[in-house]
Formats: structure tokens, C-alpha cells, sequence
């Protein structure tokens, strides 16, 4: 359950915004869980839940939508794309864990499907982050 | 929008002072200092933390002997205790394998590792640097704001080249700077003292090059005896107590 | 799109040998073996650049003594000769002020330098890279495809522990490996040698600790006559005569 | 006028794009000149001229597009956005000059004007690049 302390930078993000921009409640969270980090929606929609019940009066009636993002990988040397998904295959559980934890650690673990290289990019769908936040 | 970044002032309110362990120059002994640092302030009755962010050659592990133990999942990751200090590293989840991260690939590690990492009530957290004045030491005066620096340099005009940078860097953006320590020294130059007082940069004393460093890495005991212990703690316990 | 990628191979294309001194460490004598090896071949008769690759710390002007030279701008940039040496290093550019580069700077300033210099014909162009398996040494295996590597440790555990990651990800990238070479050597102790020759990998040899070294620095005449050069002939002829 | 270099990447770049469009010949090249590098219209498309003459058939009608791109430079620290007209005003010749030859020198010679940061980043206008190649 280290998605609590994801969860909680989203509250922790949203205070920030708030705060930033004089609002008095945030209505509405949209998160995106990047395919590459392996949350699971619904113990991150739990974790979301409990933590707001006591981040104060501006989060008492927040709504969450969680949108999951497909991933993107593209190899620098020969340009091929791949997904999570089709990586996924080559991994033992332990290295899927650890890329659960720290997705950057898929450059430990795996390589391009194609040519083999460790120097691709995580174009797209790597971790959790904020698509929008609206207050008023 | 990037939660992470705001979580990490949280992650760290109940750690009293964060050290940075730094050097222009790689070899320099950063690792065994910080190592050894840890080590002493703990024996000290200090509640300690040792990161290692040094992603392409980690080395605290190496250094303390750390071995089977893994951070507890527990709303982020606890770190494992290793001779009573709260230790966390990239290698509980490269297995030790080689990290071909890019620039932008250490700044989302950095930034993971700040977010999840519990440390609790600490009075210090060292940290562990890679060298040079890259994406990880930007991240740490980005992220994190109550940074203290002690840089490393050993007594070589080519290493205390390397070092004169990043200590113009850290002058110059006002980062609080507890000193210099010249490790492995062998002559009796003053060379290096001179540059660093010249700058007005505290000088913390010579480190001596120690013959039988080697045999106690891995070693936490052993480790605390030998004469570069004896010295660190003399460098160390004039700026920390 | 990126124009700079498609012209290296012509820059390149008249030099014959690209010989990258390389290590997962800093402080292990990458920048005194690339310095001593163009020194070296030089003398042999060869025709030969030197190219440092280390923007946080470069320490090849320092190790040769380089001053007041500045590469000559026709149709592109001609490195200045250095002791018969062509040299090309960012300190023309930096002023020897600290570059406090990310990732993505480091890969726009190497393909901005392999771009615009113009090498002309060279036996062999060495290059001192910085430590690590970063942006350096992925932009060196996707922009230079002639690299050989040299790869450089002490025989500590902790800098083969480094050491060995660039090891495994250039045995695996089946990327022309020229051997290791232990620089410093102090004990007696086989250690490298046993975990680099059961990888098949080549050894080259050890190169003593000298404690001279320092005070040649500067100046190539001394540099020349050190015990260091003489170890350094002895490892680096083996393979290149 | 290292600008040749660059213009004969432009070519080399230009065939390139030839050889894997199967294209017999390039019609049109559109170059962005970004401000930071400070590489004058008239040198470069000098240079271009001069060079295609002997780039062999398939370059031999080209037409050069060159257009100057604004810089615009943006603190990490502070997020405050300027442009090299600004920088240039803080900068010796030899430090304007050292940025001709390689535009990351920005970050040594130069720092966010507002809070004094070295941790900026170069948005747009950074040096030589393509936005087009036409060809049949
Ligand atoms: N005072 C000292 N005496 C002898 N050897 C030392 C001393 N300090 C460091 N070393 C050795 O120097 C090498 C580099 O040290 P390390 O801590 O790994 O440097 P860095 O972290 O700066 O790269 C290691 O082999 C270490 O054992
Ligand atoms: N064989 C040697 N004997 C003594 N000192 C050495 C030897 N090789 C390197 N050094 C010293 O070790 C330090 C690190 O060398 P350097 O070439 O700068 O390493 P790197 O480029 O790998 O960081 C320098 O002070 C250098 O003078
Ligand atoms: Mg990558
Ligand atoms: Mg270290
Ligand atoms: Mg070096
Ligand atoms: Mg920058
Ligand atoms: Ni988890
Ligand atoms: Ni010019
Ligand atoms: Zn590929
Ligand atoms: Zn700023």
C-alpha cells in the first residue's frame, strides 16, 4: 500500500492549488494512473477517499475521476514504440514490482522489443499525475 | 500538473537537517564519508538517515554491508534499519543491476524516492551524492530547501578543479555550506586549504589516505575502527556538536 | 528534425579509430590515461585528437597544461594542437566556469561539438568521458558508431562495483570492448583481474599508484618521463602495436 | 563562419531524408535559425547556396526557407520567461560569442533574471533545426 503516499501529493497538490488560486473548495480531481506504475483504481480511489475526509473543509466534497492511461515506450536507436502491456511478458515479478514502485526502473529491467538497446523513453502512461483540478 | 513535488516538504518536516554530501569530482571518498558520518552520529545518539543518490554507482550498500532487507510498504516505503540507521537506496529495486537512466529519468527517481519514502523523526538525513553539478544536484537545491552542504575533495589540482565549481555554484545561489573536507591526503600541501579559505568556504580539515580503509568496506564494525574513522570524527564533531 | 545526427559519421569519417576511456567511477585515472595514451601514440608517429567529454569537471587542459589556444573557425571549428595533440574540450567556450547542465543540455552540447568540429584526418581520437552510464556514454554508443571502449577501475571494491555496470551494459550492447586497465594499484590483490577475465573480458593490466604523478600535472615533458607513462606503454601497447 | 558546418548538416540531413522517402529530388527546405545562437540570414543561406552547387542532382533546384525563430528561456525555480534580447544585455562579447558556437553555454554565462537561477531551461530558439523538407 505505498499508494497511500501517492494519494496523498494529490490532496497535498490540490491544497497547493487552491491556495494558489483563492479557491474556497475543490469540486473535482482528474488523475491519470500511467499504465507503467501498476495502481490499481480502486485502492487508489480508497486511499483517495479516506485521506480527503481530513484535509479540511476545502476537500470535504471533492469528487475524484481516475482515468487510466495507456503507456508509451520509444527506443532512441531504431524509433520502435511498444507498451507496458507487450514489456510486461518479459518481466519476472519482482522487477514488475519494482517498476510498481519507481517506474524508471524499467531501463533496468527491460530493453527494446526490437533492437535490444536500453536507451528508449517513457513517452507516455509512466505514473500518476494530475490532468485537471476545478475549484471555485 | 506534478503532484510529487509537493509532498516532499511534508516527507521531510520531521527531519531537523539534511546533509549533502557533494563533490565536483567522482572518487573523491563522498561515500565512505557519508557512510561514516551516518555511522558516527548514530553512535551519537542521533536518530539518522543515509540516502544514496548516486543512481550509476551506488555505493552505501557496498560500504555498510547491507544485504536482505528490503523497505516495509506501510502508506510509502520505511526504510530498512542497517546498524541503526534508516537506509534507503535504488538498489532495493535494480537488484544491483546497471540504471542507463537519462537526465530527465534521475529527476523522476529523485522525485519518487522524496514522495514515497517515509523517514519519520529524524535529526539527520544524509545524503549520498553522485558527482559533478547535474540533474541530481539541481534536484536536490530544487526539492529539497533545507539542504546543507559538505563538499569533498581530495588534495589533486585535477579533483580540487572539479570541486572549485560546484563550490562557486553553492556560493553563488547563497546554499548553506557547512565546509570542505580534503580526504586522502598523502603530502603536506596547503593548497587546497588555501583556495577553499581564499573563498571564505569554512576548511574542515585533512582526512589522511588510510591503507586499511579497504578491508573494513562491508564491515560496519570494522569500519568504526580505523584511523579514517578517528579523523572524520574529528572533521565532523566541530561543525555537529 | 534534428540535422546535427546525419553529419557526424562525415566528420568522423577520416579518423580511424574512436578509443573511449570510459568508467562506471569517477577518480580512477580516466583523464591521466586519455591524457597519457595521446601523449603516447603521438610520439609513436600517430596523428591524434583528444576530446574531453567531462562538462562538469573537465580535466584535460589542466592535465596537459593547456593556455591561450583557441580552436581556428573555418567551415567549422579546428581543434588547436596540444603537444602535436588536436584538442577539443567545452573550457574554450566555458572559461572554465562551472556548466551546470541537465540531461538534455548534455546531449545538444555533444551533438553541437561532434557537428562542428572538424578533426580532419586522425589515426585515432580519444575521448575522456565522464563517469557513469548517463546522457555522455548513451549519446557516445548512439552518435559515434566506431567507439571502442577502454574501460578504467581501481582495484577497490567500491569503484568495481561501478566499474562493472558499464562493464555488463556494453558486454550486452556487444559493443567493441579494448579491456580493462587497473589504474592505482597499491596491494597485490587479483580481484579485478579474476572478476573482469570471468566476464571474457580483456585485461590489460595494472598501472602502480605514483606518487609523483601530481607534480607532472601541467606539463607534458614531466608527464612523459613519470613511472605512470612507462605502465601506461607497457598496458596500452599490447593492444594498439 | 563555423555556420558552414551547420548549413552542410542541413544538406547532409536534406539527403537523408531523400534516401528513406525515396524522393528524387528536394524542392523546398524550410530552417528555423533559433535567436540564442545568433547565425546571421544572409551568412547562412550564403553558405547553403555555395554548398548545394556540389551536393550532386538531387539538391540542385532547392529552394531555402529561412525564417528566424524568438528564443524564450523559462526558470525552473521561479517559472519566469525571457528571451536572449534580454540575456544579451548582461553578457561580455567573448560570453555572446561562446554561445554562438554552442548554445548550452547559456547556462554558464548567464541566469534566470529574476531570481538568479542557473536551473532554466531553453523553451524554443535554441540553434539551427528543420521544420520542413518537400521533395518528388
Ligand atoms: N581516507 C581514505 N583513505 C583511503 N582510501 C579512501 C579514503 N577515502 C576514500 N577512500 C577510497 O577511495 C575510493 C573512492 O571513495 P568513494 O567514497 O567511493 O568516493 P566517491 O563516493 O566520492 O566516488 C574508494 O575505493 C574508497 O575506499
Ligand atoms: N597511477 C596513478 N598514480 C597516482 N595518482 C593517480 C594515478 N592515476 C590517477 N591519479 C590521480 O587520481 C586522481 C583522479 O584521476 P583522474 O584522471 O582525474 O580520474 P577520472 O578522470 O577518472 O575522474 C587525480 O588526482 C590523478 O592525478
Ligand atoms: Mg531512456
Ligand atoms: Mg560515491
Ligand atoms: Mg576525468
Ligand atoms: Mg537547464
Ligand atoms: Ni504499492
Ligand atoms: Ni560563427
Ligand atoms: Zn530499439
Ligand atoms: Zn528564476
Amino acid at each position: 500500500m505505498h499508494e497511500w503516499a501517492l494519494a496523498e501529493s494529490i490532496l497535498s497538490a490540490a491544497q497547493e492549488t487552491a491556495e494558489k488560486e483563492h479557491l474556497k473548495t475543490i469540486n473535482e480531481i482528474t488523475i491519470l494512473l500511467g499504465e507503467l506504475q501498476q495502481i490499481e483504481h480502486d485502492i487508489f480511489e480508497f486511499a483517495l477517499k479516506e485521506l480527503a475526509k481530513t484535509e479540511g473543509k476545502k476537500l470535504k466534497h471533492v469528487k475524484f475521476h481516475i482515468k487510466q492511461e495507456k503507456s508509451m515506450l520509444q527506443c532512441t536507436r531504431c524509433e520502435h514504440t511498444w507498451s507496458f502491456d507487450e514489456m510486461k511478458k518479459t518481466l519476472g515479478i519482482d522487477e514488475a514490482e519494482a517498476i510498481h514502485f519507481i517506474p524508471e526502473i524499467a531501463f533496468v529491467h527491460a530493453r527494446c522489443p526490437k533492437c535490444s538497446s536500453p536507451d528508449f523513453d517513457i513517452i507516455k502512461g509512466r505514473g500518476v499525475s494530475i490532468s485537471s483540478i476545478k475549484g471555485s | 500538473m506534478e503532484p510529487r513535488i509537493s509532498i516532499i516538504n511534508k516527507r521531510l518536516q520531521n527531519v531537523k537537517r539534511v546533509v549533502v554530501v557533494a563533490s565536483g569530482k567522482g572518487g573523491v571518498g563522498k561515500s565512505l564519508l557519508s557512510s561514516g558520518l551516518a555511522l558516527h552520529l548514530e553512535k551519537k545518539g542521533c536518530r539518522v538517515g543515509l540516502l544514496d543518490l548516486d543512481f550509476y554507482g551506488p555505493s552505501s550498500h557496498i560500504i555498510l554491508g547491507v544485504h536482505d532487507v528490503f523497505p516495509q510498504e506501510d502508506k510509502g516505503l520505511i526504510p530498512p534499519r542497517v546498524s541503526g540507521i534508516s537506509f534507503m537506496s535504488l538498489v532495493f529495486f535494480t537488484h544491483d543491476k546497471p540504471a542507463p537512466f537519462r537526465g530527465g529519468d534521475i529527476t523522476n527517481v529523485i522525485l519518487e524516492l522524496l514522495a514515497i519514502t517515509q523517514w519519520g523523526s529524524l535529526d539527520f538525513l544524509i545524503i549520498d551524492m553522485p558527482p559533478g553539478i547535474g540533474d541530481e544536484t539541481l534536484d536536490v537545491l530544487r526539492f529539497i530547501k533545507k539542504s546543507e552542504f559538505l563538499v569533498v575533495t581530495t588534495s589533486s589540482k585535477v579533483a580540487y578543479g572539479a570541486v572549485e565549481k560546484l563550490l562557486v555554484i553553492l556560493k553563488e545561489q547563497k546554499i548553506p555550506l557547512l565546509g570542505v573536507v580534503e580526504n586522502m591526503k598523502q603530502g603536506s600541501s596547503s593548497f587546497v586549504e588555501t583556495e577553499v579559505v581564499g573563498r571564505d568556504i569554512r576548511y574542515l580539515g585533512g582526512i589522511l589516505f588510510d591503507p586499511h580503509l579497504e578491508d573494513a568496506i562491508g564491515n560496519t564494525d570494522s569500519l568504526s575502527k580505523t584511523t579514517f574513522m578517528k579523523e572524520l570524527v574529528v572533521c565532523f564533531d566541530r561543525i555537529f556538536f
